[in-house]
């Protein structure tokens, strides 16, 4: 048992998210430096985790949907949607809660929309998404007429820069999903049969599994989430930008989940280590932020620590340094 | 009479900012009054769809096309296949590279101009006293990153006391905008060491003036705040002491373009061919209420 | 007819009635010149949309070509104004590194077993990353060679431009299918899309297959980012981004199933095309705010994906995911 | 006499899965012109080994050789190239290729470096004419029924066996007129010189057919040996180690012995599918289901239980009216199903071998009722016990686990939700004539226990072993129902064949 928690600590995902923070420090002294201060903590290192939490949101959603072997590419548009519903009727008199409560469900119709078309119509998730990716931006233009909507609403404005406990909001928020959606997965049967749709949804039909509501369900789910991180990304700027909020966040959302293990084959899933792949993510952004660099060569920062971490998980890499008897694989691939 | 009832097709970039969309409805607003028909197309930021629009304009045969080009290159090949048959164009808010020949104007900022004004308006400010400037950047090799940048950097060159510390991209957004400018605070001791924050336009000024505040600092008092757009938030920032000066880009770019091609149209005269428009600086001295209000309506 | 044409020729059948309906009211929109805009408008999403067919059926996925065109534009760029080479010259050069990235994609694909989205989307973000590296700024390309071969058509009666660049994508999409549907390559990337264990022990050369169909993603790319360097006379590192959905959602919508192993090149042809005509028919009704482009672009999107699936589940063979594990 | 040439041998071959030692120090050799039957309980390395030959896998240690020659192919690719043909487990065409195309991928006949399409079907249409195969060509092979798949990819081995070819159980799937025709096939290789391997779980095949014999167990080389010098028993004490009653034991699943009727299916049927069916199925009663391949055997079994929806007719259970119109509405009424193909509809790959076995109980119980790890550690260990499942620990994939074992975790999963009503469709197709045994076994337990059964099955000899009654399908449509007396497989298959004297008069 205790090996098991020790090698789960040094998966290539922590070691990964420690060499990142350690070339922030390098590059910035001060980055492990927290202070608190009018009743918050404050720091580079919560910072990072402020600044990743609209994607970690994404990616627990994000992750039950992989792991039925689907993948949600609307999840930005949603943000959009439901940042620009939250903002529109807050200014428009609505009570706070009232704005809040059909934000979200924007955010679950947008995930019934998808879950529909991917479990009854059966079509293919990534042209299935792809829809409200393209025209869902749109319609968060059309709900706030193309302007940026700015408001000063401060239940919202909570949502997005408050903070509990000394810890920021999207933090906390962050965290309470996390932890609630892997007890849901984990303490009932749901984390199983989720799996099982997604290694084999033919079998888990014939085993009695429920797997197009189980699929609607996880995209419904998705779409919550991205709905709840609109409305941060919407609070932390006082606005929405429904050209710009969760502007290509699914990439960033679909890679948290990669980096933290999570097949795009289906299957097996952690919702806390894709959390951790957005802290990578993020790290990597702050880092890149903290450096200096000209910005011009933020991209390919980026996808130079990617392509070390994909290295380090691959089993290329486990054969390499593990030395493990060098099986071809061909046939169980 | 006028333009009535001519077709005008309008080629704009996108929405990307609250100023674009500002422009966008200043120019359909310019159009109905002038009774002229506007065939817009949002280009969603792409090059290759602007160039679509023109061609897809010139197929059928319009009286006069608008463009607001993305990039300054690449316009030569369709502006040509515009003027062989023979529809004049107008470029908006920003310029191309291209053989002056090909387009009968340009209503444009000096974008250069801005960076300028605003550098010089921040090297009064500060005189002698030291100041470390953070930039925060346009959408990195976008056009009006690269000469606001210049044009800045122009103002405050031989100016010892004032150095740019840091400049990353804030792609014209306002939560990239915040997000920069909390790593900038933090890499610059708590923000106690940062003077003045530029940047290239106002959405991302008004990200960066919450960071500031987040951090417990005072925006316009404790790190000064220059930009340049005057969006109405801008001035609702200013109201509140929180920024500090901004150059004003007019969304009108359509109003003096429609005035030109009246004139050639129906007289025959050909314009000038860089109608500039003003780089106004605005700060809190000017009515920043008034302003608020007066530009709120207009759909930035 | 053969039942795997269906599909196509259904495809064929709806672009020719979108083209009608919008054709009825827009009479100009049956214009040579709309015709011709057709082709040279798309001349580099096609090319793109072609490799990209190659990696879909494969069962892939390459979300790096737009920046691949983004790269090659500015290299090309920077090598002839900055370095005096000769366009030629700098094709040449261009399109080896390009066909060298793809190369090293396809590796990293089949040898470390990540999944192509997370390797391409790697790639993305580098082939964009070095090419504002390379230069954030657009550079023009003032060449003599430039100039004439841009301007290279033929005047069509109605005043229509059947341009060289136009002609280089159809050339592309008939050496493309050609290969894709004629070639031992072809059938080996059919068979990967199948079923890749089953290509395995049937001695398909994966690994080799893999790497030559990223190569030639890539290289399609490269050559598109060409073709986009001709079309605009510049290089630009952020010219064409999210092509990479517009040539996606081509392949998909010319009938090529994502999960690999079905569809065909010509497709993909009315594919691009549909994406033309759309966008056209957004540019000739002119009243469209920047959101409902949006929105009927997708709408349009839905309703093909739709009526594309009512097709397949008419005449696809049974139990076709049997084999898929 | 010369002895013939040895084609192909293994010398001390290893090969390990992680821990698992799939092969321990196993040598082989086979000569022109034999057929050389390897044999094995499930999971005792014969497909390994195949794999190992073949270039699918690399041996851990030990050498092959070919004519004498070490060699070390790096994929199927250079096997293919030195002649030996390989028709693999389940069959690993590619479905959604035309059939001219999966006969010659990798081999098409070319011209300025495009393929002779023409030149292709004409081909195909010779190569599969010799098989007695009249199809389309140029039709996707998917489009096919798993037969017409399996010939295909042993027309293909064939085709690319200039040495050797090796056949991984080509039969399992095939009714005896195509084992015939494979056997005639293989008769005429045999007498060109080329060495055959044949690895089958039916012993009639191996002694119908076979010259030599090689048989793994764990892994481990038992012996080879002459069919001439061995009974079946003898191959059977062989394989698993100890004695075992290989003749099916007559049926004492007497008629009479059942319960009341349990479950009325009444008018039940779908057009295009199964033309409407009238059964009863009592307690304690297993009804098999005879036909042809693609008679609809499959079709009505995935009717009963909910996979596709009936479009006519009722069925009632205990006297009430149930509806079926999913499998989780089946599995709440109590059925179970065990399906036809194993690997598309059973398993869960990736899944573990307890998560396996619990899971239709899962599902039986909901989304919010779950069972805690010590559950699921007790049900997935009462039914490995009472099944004999052998996988070195329940927490390793089943994907991992011998066709036989992953038979018996699919069997396990229904027994864990207490069923009153079991479908098992070729429930014993590739298994072992050890877990074979076991299996028929089983089946006769739980009628004893009281279950309802409708079982599926090609093998006549297992049906007539353990039916109290037998249904026969033909064309989608039930034509008889056998009782008695007539339960034997003479009259079985009398009663699938009458279709084709109709035919012919
Ligand atoms: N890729 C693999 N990884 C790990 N273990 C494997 C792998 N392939 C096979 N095994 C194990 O190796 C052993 C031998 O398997 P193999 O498939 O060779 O058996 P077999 O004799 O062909 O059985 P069957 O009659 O069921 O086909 C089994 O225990 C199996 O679980
Ligand atoms: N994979 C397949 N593709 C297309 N048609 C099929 C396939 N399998 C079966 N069929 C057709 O469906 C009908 C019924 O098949 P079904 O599988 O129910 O038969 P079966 O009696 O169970 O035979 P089998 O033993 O082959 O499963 C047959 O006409 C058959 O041709
Ligand atoms: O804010 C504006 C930006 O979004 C646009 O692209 O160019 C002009 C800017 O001032
Ligand atoms: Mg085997
Ligand atoms: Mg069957």
């Amino acid at each position: 048992m205790k090996t098991r928690v020790l090698s789960r600590l040094i998966s290539p995902q922590t070691m990964a998210l420690a060499a990142v923070l350690l070339v922030n420090w390098i590059l910035f002294p001060g980055f492990f430096d927290i202070e608190w201060k009018d009743g918050r903590l404050f720091g580079s290192l919560i910072d990072v985790l402020n600044r990743g939490a609209p994607v970690a949101i994404l990616a627990i959603g994000m992750t039950a949907v992989i792991a039925t072997k689907g993948v949600d590419l609307s999840v930005g548009a949603v943000m959009a949607i439901a940042g620009a519903t939250a903002a529109t009727m807050v200014e428009a008199g609505w009570p706070a809660h009232t704005a809040v409560a059909v934000a979200l469900l924007a955010g679950l119709a947008c995930g019934l929309w998808n879950g529909v078309l991917v479990a009854l119509l059966d079509i293919q998730p990534i042209i299935a998404t792809l829809v409200i990716m393209v025209a869902g931006r749109g319609i968060a233009q059309l709900i706030t007429e193309g302007s940026i909507v700015t408001f000063s609403d401060p239940t919202l404005i909570f949502i997005g820069t408050g903070s509990f406990l000394g810890l920021p909001m999207p933090v906390v928020i962050a965290a309470t999903l996390a932890v609630l959606a892997t007890l849901l997965v984990r303490r009932t049967a749901l984390g199983l049969l989720v799996e099982a749709v997604g290694v084999n949804r033919s079998a888990a039909r014939y085993a009695g599994i429920s797997a197009n509501v189980l699929l609607l369900a996880v995209y419904v789910f998705c779409g919550f989430c991205a709905a709840i991180a609109g409305m941060i990304v919407a609070g932390d700027i006082r606005g929405a930008d429904a050209n710009n909020a969760g502007l290509w966040l699914e990439l960033d959302a679909i890679l948290a989940v990669v980096i933290g293990g999570t097949s795009l084959l289906g299957g097996r899933f952690s919702i806390l280590m894709s959390v951790l792949g957005a802290v990578i993510i993020q790290a990597m952004n702050t880092g890149i932020l903290v450096s200096g660099f000209p910005p011009e060569f933020n991209l390919v920062v980026k996808s130079g620590v990617i392509i070390l971490i994909l290295v380090l998980q691959s089993p290329l890499s486990a054969t390499l340094f593990l030395r493990a008897p060098k099986a071809k694989t061909g046939a169980s691939k | 009479d006028g333009l009535q009832g001519k077709v005008v097709g309008f080629s704009q970039i996108g929405s990307e900012s609250g100023w674009r969309a500002a422009e966008t409805s200043v120019t359909k607003l310019q159009a109905e009054e002038r009774g002229i028909d506007l065939k817009f197309a949002d280009a969603q930021q792409k090059q290759e769809n602007q160039i679509k629009a023109i061609r897809g304009f010139i197929a059928q045969g319009v009286d006069a096309i608008l463009v607001a080009p993305v990039v300054a290159t690449g316009w030569d090949a369709v502006l040509q296949e515009a003027k062989d048959a023979n529809i004049p164009v107008i470029l908006l808010d920003r310029g191309v590279d291209a053989s002056e020949d090909l387009y009968l104007t340009s209503v444009a900022s000096d974008q250069v101009k801005e960076g300028r004004v605003a550098g010089e308006w921040l090297v009064n400010t500060v005189g002698d006293k030291d100041c470390k400037i953070v930039e925060l950047q346009g959408t990195v090799g976008s056009t009006p990153a690269i000469n606001r940048k210049q044009g800045f950097e122009e103002a405050i060159a031989g100016k010892a006391n004032l150095t740019i510390a840091r400049s990353q991209t804030g792609d014209f957004t306002r939560s990239k905008g915040k997000e920069v400018m909390e790593g900038f605070i933090k890499a610059e001791n708590g923000g106690k060491d940062i003077c003045a924050v530029y940047a290239h336009n106002d959405d991302m000024a008004v990200g960066a003036i919450q960071a500031i505040k987040d951090a417990g600092l005072k925006p316009g008092t404790d790190i000064l705040v220059v930009s340049i757009d005057a969006v109405p938030d801008i001035f609702a920032a200013m109201v509140a002491g929180e920024a500090n000066a901004t150059v004003e880009l007019t969304p009108n770019m359509a109003g003096p373009a429609f005035d030109a091609l009246d004139a050639y149209l129906n007289g025959g005269t050909v314009p000038e061919k860089f109608i500039i428009t003003e780089s106004k600086l605005y700060t809190p001295a000017d009515n920043p209420q008034g302003e608020y209000d007066t530009r709120k309506g207009l759909g930035y | 007819m053969n039942r795997s044409l269906r599909p196509l020729a259904a495809t064929a059948i709806i672009f020719l009635l979108c083209y009608l309906a919008a054709v009825i009211q827009f009479p100009s929109m049956l214009s040579t010149r709309v015709l011709g805009n057709f082709l040279t408008d798309n001349a580099f999403l096609g090319i793109t949309a072609v490799g990209m067919t190659f990696v879909i059926l494969s069962g892939g996925i390459d979300l790096s070509v737009g920046a691949v065109i983004g790269f090659t534009g500015v290299l090309i760029a920077v090598l002839i104004s900055h370095f005096g080479m000769h366009p030629l010259a700098a094709f040449a050069v261009t399109l080896t590194i390009a066909a060298l990235f793809g190369a090293a994609m396809g590796a990293a694909i089949h040898y470390m077993q990540v999944p192509s989205f997370i390797v391409t989307l790697a790639g993305m973000f580098l082939a964009r990353g070095a090419a504002s590296v390379i230069s954030p700024d657009s550079i023009p390309i003032n060449h003599d060679f430039y100039t004439s071969v841009s301007q290279a058509y033929l005047l069509m009666p109605g005043g229509g431009r059947l341009s060289l660049i136009g002609g280089i994508m159809v050339l592309v999409f008939v050496v493309g299918a050609l290969v894709a549907h004629r070639t031992r390559f072809g059938s080996y990337v059919y068979a990967l899309g199948g079923n890749t264990t089953s290509a395995a022990l049937m001695g398909v050369p994966v690994a080799r297959t893999t790497i030559l169909i990223y190569t030639l993603s890539s290289f399609l790319a490269g050559l598109s980012g060409v073709i986009f360097s001709l079309y605009t006379s510049a290089g630009y590192s952020l010219a064409a981004v999210g092509v990479e959905l517009d040539a996606i959602g081509a392949v998909v919508i010319g009938g090529t199933l994502l999960t690999g192993g079905y569809g065909f090149v010509a497709g993909t042809f009315i594919g691009v095309m549909l994406m033309g005509l759309v966008q056209t028919y957004i540019i000739f009704d002119g009243t469209l705010s920047s959101w409902w482009t949006k929105i009927v672009i997708g709408v349009l999107l839905f309703m093909f994906i739709l009526l594309q699936r009512i097709v397949f589940a008419a005449s696809a063979p049974r139990k076709k995911a049997f084999w898929k594990v | 006499m010369t002895e013939p040439a040895t084609v192909l041998q293994a010398r001390g071959v290893v090969k390990v899965f992680g821990q698992h030692r799939a092969l321990d120090d196993v040598s082989i050799d086979l000569r022109a012109g034999e057929v050389h039957a390897l044999l094995g309980e499930n999971g005792a390395g014969k497909s390994t080994l195949i794999k190992i030959l073949t270039g699918a896998y690399q041996a851990t240690e030990g050498e092959v050789l070919l004519e004498g020659q070490p060699v070390r192919f790096a994929d199927p690719l250079q096997a293919q190239a030195a002649g030996i043909g390989t028709v693999y487990q389940e069959v690993n065409l590619l479905p959604n290729r035309s059939v001219a195309e999966n006969l010659f991928l990798g081999h098409q006949p070319t011209r300025f470096g495009f393929v002779q399409k023409k030149v292709i079907y004409a081909k195909a249409r010779a190569v599969l004419a010799t098989y007695g195969l009249d199809v389309d060509v140029r039709a996707e092979l998917g489009s096919y029924s798993v037969a017409v798949q399996q010939i295909v990819a042993i027309a293909r081995a064939v085709e690319l066996s200039g040495k050797v070819l090796v056949l991984d159980e080509p039969t399992a799937s095939l009714d005896r007129n195509e084992v015939d025709r494979l056997f005639d096939i293989i008769r005429q290789l045999k007498a060109r010189g080329l060495a055959i391997i044949f690895i089958t779980h039916f012993l009639d095949q191996v002694f119908a057919i076979s010259d030599r014999m090689t048989v793994l167990r764990n892994g481990k080389l038992i012996g080879t040996s002459s069919l001439k010098d061995v009974s079946p028993t003898d191959v059977v004490r062989m394989m698993l180690g100890k004695d075992l009653e290989i003749l099916h034991p007559v049926s004492t699943a007497a008629e009479g012995a059942s319960g009341p009727v349990m479950l009325s299916f009444d008018g039940f049927g779908k057009p295009g599918k199964v033309a409407p069916v009238t059964l009863d199925i009592h307690r304690g009663e297993v009804v098999g289901v005879a036909g042809l391949l693609g008679s609809g055997r499959t079709e009505l079994a995935r009717l009963m239980f909910g996979v596709d929806t009936a479009e006519s007719g009722k069925v009632t259970m205990n006297g009430k009216e149930i509806s079926l119109r999913s499998p989780v509405q089946a599995v709440q009424a109590g059925f179970g199903f065990c399906p036809e193909d194993r690997k598309a509809d059973g398993i869960f790959g990736d899944l573990s071998v307890r998560e396996n076995l619990i899971i239709a109980l899962q599902a039986k119980l909901g989304w919010f009722k779950a069972l805690n790890r010590d559950e699921q550690l007790e049900i997935a260990g009462r039914y490995a016990e009472a099944l004999d499942i052998r996988a070195a620990n329940h927490d390793m994939p089943i994907k991992l686990l011998s066709g036989g074992n992953q038979q018996k975790v699919i069997l396990g999963r229904w027994l864990a939700i207490d069923p009153n009503f079991l479908i098992l469709d070729e429930p014993t197709r590739g298994i072992d004539v050890g877990a074979h045994a076991e299996i028929v076994r089983t089946i006769n337990r739980l009628r004893e226990d009281g279950l309802g059964l409708l079982v599926i099955s090609s093998e006549l000899d297992e049906i007539v072993a353990y039916s109290s009654r037998v249904v026969v399908m033909r064309d989608r449509q039930m034509v008889a129902e056998l009782h008695g007396q007539d339960i034997s497989p003479k009259i079985i298959v009398q009663a699938i064949a009458a279709q084709h004297q109709e035919a012919a008069e």
